[in-house]
């Protein structure tokens, strides 16, 4: 009985929120938006270094919400190995030998590489980038983990923890560049933004591949625990 | 040289995460020494900057706002860059001793505690609505990852609900920042202030901010939506309830408050400003209330928090519609608030895990003749309740002293009766604790003795908040300091 | 017209999917309409003209998400493994 | 109306819905889908509504998908720890305390 009053009354301030909401949306639809950031953006579009608008955005006007962004997505990759089991990165239970997964395997993982190297070359001036190019690469990894290719370098060493950090690292290198020669953070040289956001574009891939995937495997957990503070161990 | 400290600032944390993620605990602790002396220098060369020259923005990327995302350099901001270098600080070099390095997991404590200071800073200086989300999504994972680290399923069940409360608060913030750009067409917060101050208010964006504020009071732990605190600030290890009750809960109230002074005379209403003083005086009340009937000790600390947080709400309704003398001094307030909860709370909670480590329990009757053992560090605990209780001359006092007389000065007389109240309460839970601890228990006295530098960092803090209130007139000057409005210097 | 049935066939399925994946009894079942709310997102996105959106939405909310709440689904469906074992605490 | 603004208040309803997950639904990995409900909600307002009035703008795009790479890295930590939580206490709620610890008042 309390329940389902319970569930009345979250159900109807659920619903009040949303006609709320909806109500304002209406209203601002309706009203004159004062600045047009669309148009500015065109107008600055040549001086970022590339012709798509929503990587210039990404990796140019507004990068240090990418730089964050990726190292939140580190965080959680860190979060996820503290917690892996090293032994069972090579989980027999994982291996499947199904024959439509191995023929899928066969034909899509090539096409899915190339597929990824497209995504990530077409950023400067059509959609793709590194996002989209990281996340096909993580599928790549997914498919290729559950056929049972074995993946030493998932193992939470040295060199996962290089790689998870590899497209920060590089990253904040190139902003950091900039500004021991007196220009702001993350300011690309003149000249340079192009080749330096293909760089920048280039490494991220690899390391958002690798943190999903990272983050995919290390969920057979880990054993050990700490005793809580205070009590006996 | 401005600049150079300004990216100094931005890149030591970032850097020092990706450092110290690939080295181990005990590697890491070293070269996180040294990334906490360099950050704390620049903080206080930023500070002294600030203070010489008055405050800026800072356009990253050399794009100024609305295309780009612009930092705002002010007194406030850069005087909390130097909290959060102190209080964060004194949290490393605590955790360094503290956390036992030899579990293989403690190597990632090092790049979560490097994320956490590089969000906070972030958030501190963010002047633009998207990427202050992202920051608090930086500093909520990485504080739900620390909460979590190695812990048992009591641990994982706490951060599990941390976690699920900062998302929903995120994305409630982030449904405003939508409703904003929607309306207003920018990101940056100045940018609509200066927008609203000579435009008629547009129907439909009260919406944005009530939502924007809501989400920050979920992710600060107001009440009534405070019930995800106390078991995550209770079971981390302490220097990490530490910086989770000094410094993460003050970055989203830190927003709120930015978004209301900003914005809350044009979007906001008396009535929203009242509930929400409502709110925080329920919270003074009834987390003291809570506070004196835990059973554990940082269960205690941790319930303070919340009660604590509640008077940071009273910024609220002491700053809408009263005059400018009311609202400085609300303002003034609630800074020190901040300062002396943040030192006093982390001298509390390192003060707590060395009485804990000490006693081998975390049960409040388990003190009994602690005091004979660990008297500094039972010290330090109590002059970190002496600055809660609002005694003089503590930072604590002055700053209900300030809110008191914005009450009395906006007519708004009703505020004093909870901050008399919020001053009793929580004498009555730190009094507790001293009891206990200087009973004589009848069973064998088996203490361990913590090593010197693990008591005398919440010493120190605690010295600190004590002395705050004495210097209370220099730290608040800071935020009288001219700001230069336009582009980058 | 034809543009506004499609638009309005496309919210009606986005709201039912949603909904089916919150209140379905079955959780493996829950998470695979979610997965075909994530695809019914792609295509929302391409007729919001946003491409990239729609090519990481379809990556991430049809691929990745989906294989990750799968395996969860399977792994929190078996029987938990620490029960009639010993409690170790090897690491 | 635009169909831009049919996909914001699409989005209002999904972030309705997607609340009404989170807080009601018990199950973790059900809260988890329902915050991703809800975020999808939030992110069609971000873009829909802004749209409503000028053709395609690329920076709540951007804004998105910045979103989506944060939402997917709290999906994946919130499911790393369920499954620790799961496999530490046999738990797949948060209602009931994991039976190993005595409970204080709340």
């Amino acid at each position: 009985m309390i329940r389902v009053v319970r569930l009345l009354i979250l159900a109807v301030a659920c619903l009040a929120l949303t006609a709320a909401l909806a109500a304002s949306i209406w209203a601002i639809a309706g009203n004159p938006s004062p600045v047009n950031l669309p148009q500015l953006l065109s107008e600055n579009l040549d001086r970022s270094g590339v012709e798509h608008p929503v990587t210039a955005v990404l990796l140019n006007f507004r990068s240090y919400d990418t730089l964050l962004e990726i190292g939140v997505l580190v965080i959680a990759g860190i979060a996820g190995i503290s917690m892996a089991k090293t032994a069972s990165l090579e989980d027999p239970e994982l291996r499947t030998s199904d024959a439509l997964l191995y023929a899928l395997q066969r034909w899509f993982i090539p096409l899915m590489l190339v597929l990824a190297g497209y995504l990530l070359w077409a950023g400067a001036d059509r959609p793709g980038g590194a996002f989209q190019a990281g996340a096909v690469l993580a599928a790549t990894g997914v498919l290729m983990r559950l056929g049972g290719v074995p993946m030493e370098f998932l193992r939470p060493g040295l060199l996962l923890r290089l790689g998870l950090a590899l497209g920060f690292m590089v990253f904040l290198l190139v902003a950091v560049a900039s500004a021991i020669g007196g220009d702001a953070f993350l300011a690309y040289p003149p000249g340079m933004a192009k080749i330096l956001i293909v760089v920048i574009e280039s490494v991220l891939t690899l390391s958002i591949a690798m943190v999903l995937l990272a983050l995919f495997v290390s969920a057979p957990v880990n054993d050990a625990e700490d005793p809580e503070e205070g009590s006996p161990s | 040289m401005t600049l150079w400290l300004m990216a100094g600032l931005l890149f030591t944390p970032l850097a020092w995460a990706v450092l110290t993620l690939l080295t181990d605990f005990s590697r890491g602790r070293l070269v996180s020494w040294v990334g906490i002396l360099v950050q704390a220098l620049v903080s206080l060369g930023l500070w002294l900057a600030v203070n010489r020259d008055g405050g800026f923005y800072y356009g990253l990327g050399g794009w100024d706002a609305p295309l780009g995302i612009e930092l705002r350099v002010d007194g406030l901001a850069v005087t909390f860059v130097l909290l959060t270098a102190v209080v964060a600080g004194a949290c490393g070099l605590h955790a360094g001793v503290y956390i036992d390095p030899d579990k293989p997991w403690h190597r990632y404590f090092w790049p979560l505690f490097w994320f956490l200071w590089s969000g906070l800073n972030a958030v501190w200086l963010g002047g633009d609505l998207f990427n202050l989300y992202v920051g608090l999504e930086l500093i909520s994972l990485s504080a739900v990852g620390l909460v979590a680290l190695g812990g048992q399923a009591g641990a994982l069940r706490a951060s599990l609900r941390y976690l699920l409360a900062a998302l929903l608060g995120s994305l409630a913030y982030l449904l405003g920042v939508a409703l904003m750009y929607g309306q207003f067409g920018t990101l940056s917060i100045a940018g609509v202030a200066t927008w609203l101050s000579d435009h008629p208010v547009p129907a439909g964006s009260g919406m944005a901010l009530a939502l924007m504020i809501a989400g920050l009071a979920l992710k600060t732990a107001l009440f009534p939506l405070h019930r995800w605190l106390p078991p995550a600030h209770g079971i981390a290890k302490s220097p990490v309830s530490a910086l989770l009750s000094a410094l993460v809960v003050k970055a989203s109230f830190y927003i709120a408050a930015r978004l209301w002074l900003e914005l809350g005379q044009p979007l906001g209403s008396l009535a929203a400003a009242q509930l929400i003083g409502l709110l925080g005086s329920a919270a003074v009340v009834w987390g003291s209330w809570l506070a004196c009937r835990q059973q554990r000790l940082k269960q205690v600390v941790a319930y303070s928090s919340v009660a604590q947080i509640g008077y940071l709400f009273l910024l609220f309704p002491l700053t809408f519609s009263v005059s400018e003398t009311v609202s400085l001094q609300a303002q003034q307030g609630m800074t020190l608030q901040v300062i002396s909860h943040a030192l006093a709370k982390a001298a509390m909670f390192l003060a707590a895990g060395n009485l804990i480590l000490s006693v081998g329990s975390n049960r409040i009757d388990a003190l009994g003749g602690v005091s004979r053992f660990l008297p500094f560090s039972l010290f330090s605990f109590g002059l970190a309740g002496v600055s809660l209780m609002s005694l003089p001359p503590t930072g604590g006092f002055a700053a209900k002293w300030l809110l008191l007389q914005a009450s009395l000065g906006s007519g708004q007389w009703w505020w004093v009766l909870v901050l008399l109240a919020g001053g009793l309460l929580s004498a009555a839970y730190v009094f507790r604790i001293y009891r206990a601890s200087f009973l004589e228990s009848s069973g064998t006295d088996q203490f361990f003795h913590p090593s010197r530098s693990l008591e005398v960092i919440p010493m120190i803090l605690a010295i600190l908040a004590l002395g705050m209130g004495l210097v209370s007139d220099q730290v608040l000057s800071v935020m009288a300091l001219p700001f230069a409005g336009e582009g980058a210097p | 017209m034809t543009e506004w049935l499609l638009d309005g066939l496309l919210v009606a399925a986005l709201l039912a999917t949603a909904v089916a994946a919150l209140l379905s009894r079955d959780l493996f079942r829950a998470v695979v309409v979610f997965i075909a709310f994530g695809l019914l997102m792609a295509v929302a996105w391409v007729r919001l003209e946003a491409p990239d959106i729609a090519l990481a939405e379809a990556a991430i909310g049809g691929g990745l998400t989906g294989v990750l709440l799968l395996d969860a689904v399977s792994h929190l469906g078996s029987k938990w493994p620490r029960e009639g074992r010993q409690r170790g605490g090897k690491q | 109306m635009t169909s831009s603004l049919l996909y914001a208040l699409a989005g209002t309803l999904l972030c309705g819905i997607g609340l009404f997950g989170m807080l009601w639904l018990s199950h973790l990995l059900r809260k988890l889908l329902a915050f991703n409900i809800m975020g999808s909600g939030v992110f069609l307002v971000l873009v829909g509504l802004p749209q409503n009035q000028g053709g395609p703008d690329p920076v709540p795009q951007a804004l998105v998908l910045t979103g989506i790479v944060v939402a997917i890295a709290a999906t994946a930590l919130a499911v790393v720890l369920i499954r620790r939580y799961y496999h530490l206490s046999g738990l797949t709620t948060l209602d009931e305390e994991p039976a190993f610890r005595e409970g204080g008042p709340e």
